[in-house]
């Protein structure tokens, strides 16, 4: 009985926390929420003894993309809100439709998949770390190394971005006065 | 930095100018833990480095030399112990020289060796308190300036038996001094310098070779050496850069040209150079205390010609400077005969090696202000008057 | 012996004991959260005035001794000012957010508790991924800082909550890359798996811990490195720079909420040294075969308190880094060495297993070491630019 | 090396730890309730006046002729004369203060008023407890409460104290031969007995 209440709790932190992440006013609330709704999802994990998995999600999307997206708001100046934007944006309907379109293509394959149709495997099978090691190693290194180098190619992408950025926007105002040459110190 | 329009922008009174995007503005004193006193510095910064530094002060304005000017001669003396109020007894000495230079008044032999003897224990204490204060503006939670008060505290309880206060000596009058040593001091104070080799020892073992120490003050705050000429920075910051400047060897004045001591001297110019040139200088101010202790003649303290009341100097002015640990001390005075001057004016170092923080400082981030402002070593007591 | 050394096992069965067996997981769960923080608690107590004397002492003072015997009641004097001061939350301050930041810092620190072996069999859950979970925790109070530096709406805050999450991001890296050797030799994420493979003594004499080995030292100081970066400690204190930035994201925090930031510091500061404890110090294991008779937990808390103690002295003696300079002690410094540090544990893997020349410790030891040394020097040289030669100071006569 | 200067430092503040221990010099704090300081003998803090025997008012040295309120920098001292004249102790019938206030919030205990005055009758005190609960009242010392005896002024400076009442022994003790000899012979009118004037020291 217990676990259940465990679990109907985490599913609503998740749920609250994933519709307060679009609604909310404030932005950095939004993403506060959102890292809300990870770490309700890494207990659910948790919860049906996947620790790696839970961990994995705690440690990657708490950890890593909830400060991800503060920094990208930060850094964007989307923080400062401009008050009376409207809430629900114009284009909602096609929003809704695109939702449900995806809602359907992952709903259907997962009901139908043959994994779903035995008993959930009960307890914790042997090491588990152990297997999740050598599969990855083993039978599927190569996506395991392809996303590491897309990720890497992203990554220099981004940067080589931000740095034209800073050279285009030119010199910062005040460039050191003493550095420039003969120029007459004291008097400015 | 385009004329004075801008300067307005940072002028808490003038309109709020709009800073272009991402520029934050950060008002940084008068109360700040690192501004060594009521010390203002308008900082706006690009992320963390400076951009433009607007040094503001006069919160501890006291109309010292307008006061100075109500006075006599004599009732001036004790409020310049609370001008640079860590070493009063410099303070003294200055006003006194000029005093002395306007009424041609001498000095005996013995008054002219007590006054180096006091002078170079301030310096001594001066500059450790100066190298513990940097280190606790970089951070080391007070481990250095605790060993630099513990020295500081056995020079102080020297003055207080000499001159009766720890801090507000008041204790050098014209032609002389106002009491002789009393019995056994000069047993302590030769103990006590005969301690601070090994204090200096233990103090560099701690601090120069450390590498964060290095890391931090290395090529920080550079001061080009014709910048600081033309600035008119005097004291350590100006020998740090290079220059060989040291008024003690340059006007000879009171009895320094008896003694054998060196200037230490840097090529650098940065805040690791100024930290350097005070551990040396500590060194070089030892060197004349052991000579003039071993050598103080016996006589008289105070001329007898001087008058200690109602002193009317002769319509005139005079100059008297002296190598204050901050830098050159100067006190200007203008005397119409009267009892008090016509116009009373001080030279001080802080004040003038402050001027030229921007150009320290521009291009630098936040946490080598405060280290800069630190290796200036200032007062704000001398700063604002 | 070994019922010293079992004691608080055998107590939490007596415990559970007295308790109908429907309850029993939910009773021996509440007396293990119970005993932890009694325990870590106290010692947040006693180390928030250790600290302040040790402190003292190095400094020529006695530290605090006017509130009980020798200054041991401070920290229920702290406590209850803290408990009284005003709550001041500044009115354009994110209230909610403000109110959060040191809830979400606090509470995750406790959990890390849960997978630390503190004794022979005294760890409270055995996960199999223990070590992951622990970084996992670890990452959480990354947003908990922006969260206060943020909530402050003051410009010092935000400046010390931008350093703070520099600093903890960068300093993670090495962190986890300082403990993937560890997992490498042990085989196992499980600290009790690790723990174990620590057991048992070379000779009679050394014991099998991984500070020994040349890439255990390396590992050991590198972690220790980023364990005072990762908990906000002395030469990396920036987020809270006192003489920079007032008190970083703490500025605008006081009374009962400061005190939960600081419990949290010190929580923070606990957990990384019982890791270190457990990876590289042996965990509970005694260093000397003829000293097996004193309990497990009391050689955990032994190596606890000496790394404790290191801490401390190093807070006394050095300043504090600047921004860049920490970053690039990060990146450029520690990660590369740390990479290396994965092929010298290898190397040093493979020529313990294969038995080419007759098992010479000292062999192996030499070469491991050069893997790391040289590089090592060669990269610090170049890092902080430092000329190699001294300064030299002229003198006018 | 990389990093030798670093465990040098720690070696150092280690050394001071440990010698914290052993070497009981290392450790200046004086617990100040309960262990106090004896204050150096030059030490001075607020001006008190002196008086001779043990009645304040009658043995009060003050002769109010104002010098040290005019030297006092601050200004801080204030004096009435009192127009009857009771003579001192070299018998010369001398002035005293009906009323000598010294306002101990303004004074800054720099000491020109002892220095100044030609009667040795201001003195500097060691008392450094001076706080009070009221801002103006209690802040303004009067006469009364300046009064202290020589005896105090002997323990608390004791060389200086020494030497003065040497001093005024000796000009007393002058005096007094004058006094004596011009009694003596008053009936040889012809020596012209000078006026003995109170010889300031």
């Amino acid at each position: 009985m217990p676990s259940d209440i465990t679990f109907y709790l985490l599913a609503a932190l998740t749920l609250a926390g994933a519709v307060a992440a679009m609604s909310l006013r404030n932005i950095v609330h939004c993403v506060l929420c959102a890292a809300g709704a990870f770490a309700g999802l890494a207990g659910i994990y948790l919860q049906l003894n996947a620790e790696f998995v839970g961990v994995a999600q705690l440690l990657v999307y708490v950890g890593a993309v909830a400060i991800l997206l503060v920094f990208t708001i930060l850094l964007t100046h989307g923080a400062d809100v401009k008050l009376g934007s409207a809430l629900i944006s114009s284009g909602w309907k096609t929003g809704l439709a695109i939702s449900a379109l995806v809602l359907v293509c992952l709903v259907v394959p997962v009901l139908t998949s043959p994994g779903l149709r035995h008993e959930a495997a009960s307890g914790v099978v042997a090491p588990m770390m152990q297997k999740i090691g050598e599969q990855l190693m083993g039978q599927c290194v190569l996506p395991l190394e392809t996303t590491g180098l897309l990720l890497t190619a992203a990554l220099l992408g981004a940067v080589v971005i931000a740095m034209n950025d800073k050279t285009a926007a030119g010199p910062k105002t005040g460039v050191p006065p003493n550095h420039e040459a003969g120029k007459e110190p004291g008097l400015r | 930095m385009n004329g004075l329009t801008d300067k307005t922008a940072l002028n808490p009174g003038a309109a709020r100018v709009t800073l272009d995007h991402d520029l934050l503005e950060v008002a940084m004193g008068p109360h700040h833990p690192s501004t060594h006193g009521v010390f203002r510095m308008n900082l706006v910064l690009d992320g963390e480095t400076v951009v433009r530094l607007k040094p503001v002060f006069g919160y501890l304005h006291r109309n010292h030399e307008k006061i100075g000017e109500s006075n006599n001669y004599l009732g001036s003396i004790p409020y310049t112990d609370r001008l640079d109020y860590i070493c009063s007894m410099t303070n003294n000495w200055a006003y006194v020289l000029s005093v002395e230079k306007l009424a041609g008044i001498s000095v005996p032999e013995r008054a002219e060796y007590i006054r180096v003897i006091v002078a170079e224990l301030t310096r001594l204490f001066n500059h450790t308190c100066q190298v513990g204060f940097l280190l606790q503006d970089m951070g080391a939670l007070g481990t250095p300036l605790m060993y630099a008060f513990r020295e500081r505290e056995k020079i102080l309880d020297l003055f207080e038996s000499l001159s009766g206060a720890r801090m507000m000596h008041n204790y050098m009058r014209f032609g002389g001094c106002r009491c002789d040593f009393p019995a056994g001091w000069v047993e302590r104070a030769r103990s006590v310098v005969a301690h601070y080799p090994t204090f200096l020892d233990q103090f560099e073992a701690l601090l120069s070779g450390n590498e964060i120490l290095k890391v931090r003050t290395q090529k920080v705050g550079v001061l080009p050496a014709a910048l600081a000429i033309n600035a008119g920075i005097t004291g350590p910051m100006l020998r740090a850069s290079g220059v060989n400047y040291d008024i003690r060897k340059v006007d000879k004045y009171g009895v320094y040209d008896r003694f054998d001591f060196s200037v230490p001297m840097g090529e650098h110019g940065d805040v690791y150079d100024r930290y350097m040139m005070r551990i040396l200088e500590m060194r070089e101010t030892l060197k004349i205390l052991n000579q003039a202790i071993s050598t103080l003649p016996e006589g008289p303290i105070l001329d007898p010609k001087a008058k200690l009341r109602n002193l009317r100097p002769k319509a005139g002015e005079a100059y008297g400077r002296i190598e204050a640990p901050k830098g050159e001390l100067g006190f200007y005075l203008i005397s119409d005969g009267g009892p008090n001057p016509y116009r009373y004016r001080i030279r001080p170092p802080s004040l003038i090696n402050l001027t030229i923080l921007e150009d320290m400082c521009l291009g630098h981030t936040v946490a080598d202000v405060v280290v800069i402002l630190g290796s200036v070593d200032i007062v704000l007591g001398e700063v604002d008057r | 012996m070994s019922n010293l050394d079992q004691v608080f096992v055998t107590l939490l069965h007596w415990v559970v004991g007295l308790v109908p067996a429907s309850l029993q997981p939910w009773v021996s769960t509440l007396v293990i959260i119970l005993a932890i923080m009694t325990v870590f608690g106290t010692c947040f107590a006693l180390t928030t005035i250790l600290e302040r004397k040790i402190l003292g002492r190095m400094q020529n003072r006695y530290g605090p001794n006017r509130v009980g015997p020798c200054g041991l009641f401070q920290p229920v004097a702290d406590g209850i000012k803290m408990l009284t001061k005003e709550d001041i939350v500044p009115f354009s301050s994110d209230q909610v957010v403000h109110f959060l930041a040191p809830l979400v810092l606090t509470i995750p620190i406790w959990l890390a508790f849960a997978v630390i072996p503190f004794g022979r069999n005294m760890t409270a859950i055995d996960l199999n991924a223990g070590l992951l979970f622990f970084f996992a925790i670890g990452s959480a109070s990354e947003l908990a800082v922006f969260m206060a530096g943020w909530a402050g709406q003051n410009k010092y805050s935000l400046l010390g909550a931008m350093r703070a999450v520099a600093q903890m991001i960068s300093y993670e890296v090495p962190l986890v890359l300082a403990a993937v050797p560890v997992v490498m030799l042990a085989g196992s994420l499980s600290l009790n798996d690790i723990v174990q493979a620590q057991s048992g003594y070379i000779a009679g004499g050394l014991p099998r811990w991984n500070v020994l080995t040349p890439w255990g030292l390396a590992a050991f100081i590198m972690f220790l490195i980023a364990a005072t970066a990762e908990s906000n400690r002395s030469p990396f204190d920036l987020p809270e720079g006192e003489s920079e930035i007032i008190a970083g994201y703490l500025t605008e925090y006081s009374g009962f909420k400061y005190a939960l930031f600081f419990l949290g510091e010190y929580m923070g500061l606990f957990a990384i040294t019982s890791l270190a404890v457990t990876l590289f110090l042996g965990g509970w294991h005694a260093p000397l075969p003829v000293l097996e008779w004193l309990p497990s937990w009391f050689w955990f808390g032994l190596k606890f308190s000496a790394l404790i103690f290191g801490f401390i002295w190093i807070r006394a003696t050095l300043p504090r880094l600047r921004l860049d300079q920490m970053l690039s002690l990060a990146w450029k410094f520690l990660v590369p060495l740390a990479l290396l540090n994965l092929l010298a544990a290898a190397v040093w893997h493979w020529s313990g297993q294969c038995r080419l020349f007759p098992g010479s410790m000292a062999v192996r030891w030499l070469v491991c070491a050069a893997i790391l040394v040289f590089p090592g020097i060669r990269l610090g040289r170049s890092l902080n630019g430092l000329s190699a030669t001294p300064r030299q100071y002229r003198y006018a006569k | 090396m990389l990093g030798s200067g670093i465990i040098r430092g720690m070696i150092e503040t280690g050394r001071n730890f440990v010698g914290s221990y052993f070497v009981k010099d290392r450790l200046t704090t004086v617990q100040y309730p309960e262990e106090k300081l004896a204050p150096q003998e030059n030490a001075r803090t607020i001006p008190f006046l002196v008086y001779d025997g043990d009645d304040a008012a009658a043995g009060l040295r003050c002769t109010a002729c104002t010098i040290c309120e005019q030297e006092c920098p601050p200004k801080c001292i204030y004096i009435i004369k009192d127009k009857a004249k009771k003579p001192d102790f070299v018998g010369k019938m001398q002035l005293f203060p009906a009323v000598f206030d010294i306002d101990i919030s303004v004074c800054m205990s720099c000491g020109i008023c002892a220095e100044v005055c030609p009667f040795e009758s201001i003195k500097m005190d060691q008392v450094f407890t001076l706080s009070s609960d009221t801002r103006f009242g209690s802040l303004l010392l009067h006469k009364e409460q300046l009064a202290k005896s020589n005896d105090y002024f002997r323990k608390i400076h004791p060389t200086d104290a020494t030497a003065i009442d040497a001093e005024r022994a000796e000009t007393k003790s002058k005096a007094e031969a004058k006094a004596r000899a011009a009694a003596a012979a008053p009936a040889a009118p012809a020596v012209p007995a000078a006026p003995t004037k109170a010889v300031t020291p």
